[in-house]
């Protein structure tokens, strides 16, 4: 329960592959972790009326959206004996087969990083203030509605 | 009573702002609040919001001194 | 549906964080893909009798091992509206705080990648004969078993 | 009757050996098989494990020439 401080979520553009890696990596000398849940949510090129989704330029309310990542966190914790939890999400343009969300949970035994991720991955995309604009080819754009 | 008011998403594209100050007067209610800005911005009437005071997406009415008051158009994290 | 054809799962030794980051990039040119599930195993520090555990010596009967994991693979694909869908398991000994399970599925959507990532990491651990001696520091060991 | 015998993980270190060719003369059932194995090799009489013929753990009991018979002890992966 150390990591429970409030930590930055937003991050500029899309999320690196490399990121990912450093953050497996620097639980290696956690050695009471058993089981590692990741999610990742990447931009999909979606057709609408023929215009395919070359990208989507998320912004945020970023002050209620970092209160409530913190809220959805404490949650977490609360709910889940995991040893760590991470959120990462971007700001700003992602283009399709990009990176916009990694959710990183970590416990001693596998049903509990699986089940505090999914939780986490449905609140995040419940209840924080985040706005996607999908931008086409012809430079148009629709807004993001999660379902 | 001055208050600010942040606008968001496709909520900021009708109005053409993102954020304003105002100062309300007598009105001390958000019910109050939403019709004043849908009367000066007709677009966001067809647009579906939520609003948030303070940060907070609370269902109490009652507007006080600084409150910030968001539009808040639907979610799209992930 | 393009990745069924059989795929070696074993690999020698931990598997090292940047495999994970390299397979995510290998994802990015598939624009159907909207959420990428990824479980890791982790070889846990466990004490008993008062002994630690350094590693796991993982063996296996191999050949029906991978023709079983193939099986799995099959009814995720089957089960589940995935996109790709990759299995790394360690043969030999892996060290506390490494990584002995790679499991990686991709959708379009959330739900179905992450279903369909839990269904394969019980699937595994209940029917692939894989074996797994827990190696204390004194030399002694005992005989892992999943519950 | 020719068959291969495997052992593995605990099973494997009860008995000292990994794999070993039998002729098994008329016996052709693996209850029987398992007989002559927990006798001859008393160790294993304690653990617990499960059997595979031609890799696969199939509740059928008959034995034909060149069988693969797996002594399997409880799974660990992942």
């Amino acid at each position: 329960m150390s990591e429970k401080k409030p930590k930055k979520v937003f991050m500029r553009g899309a999320i690196p592959p490399d990121k990912i890696a450093k953050s497996i990596a620097n639980h290696q000398s956690k050695t009471n972790i058993g089981a590692h849940s990741i999610f990742l949510g990447q931009i999909r090129a979606d057709k609408v009326d023929g215009k395919v989704v070359q990208g989507i330029e998320y912004s945020a309310y970023e002050e209620m959206a970092e209160t409530v990542f913190h809220e959805i966190r404490e949650s977490a914790f609360e709910q889940f004996d995991m040893t760590c939890c991470h959120i990462y999400h971007s700001l700003g343009t992602v283009k399709t087969g990009e990176l916009c969300l990694f959710v990183f949970t970590s416990s001693a035994h596998r049903k509990v990083a699986i089940e505090a991720c999914n939780f986490l991955v449905e609140e995040i995309k419940a209840r924080v203030p985040v706005f996607g604009k999908e931008l086409f080819e012809d430079e148009t754009h629709q807004w993001k509605v999660n379902q | 009573m001055p208050i600010t008011i942040k606008y968001f998403g496709a909520i900021a594209e009708a109005t053409g702002i993102t954020e304003e100050k105002v100062d309300l007067g007598d009105v001390d209610s958000i019910e109050q609040l939403k019709s004043i800005c849908l009367a000066k911005y007709e677009a966001i009437g067809d647009l579906s919001f939520q609003l948030a005071v303070n940060q907070s997406l609370s269902s109490k009415d009652a507007l006080k001194d600084g409150d910030e008051v968001a539009f808040l158009p639907p979610f799209a994290g992930g």
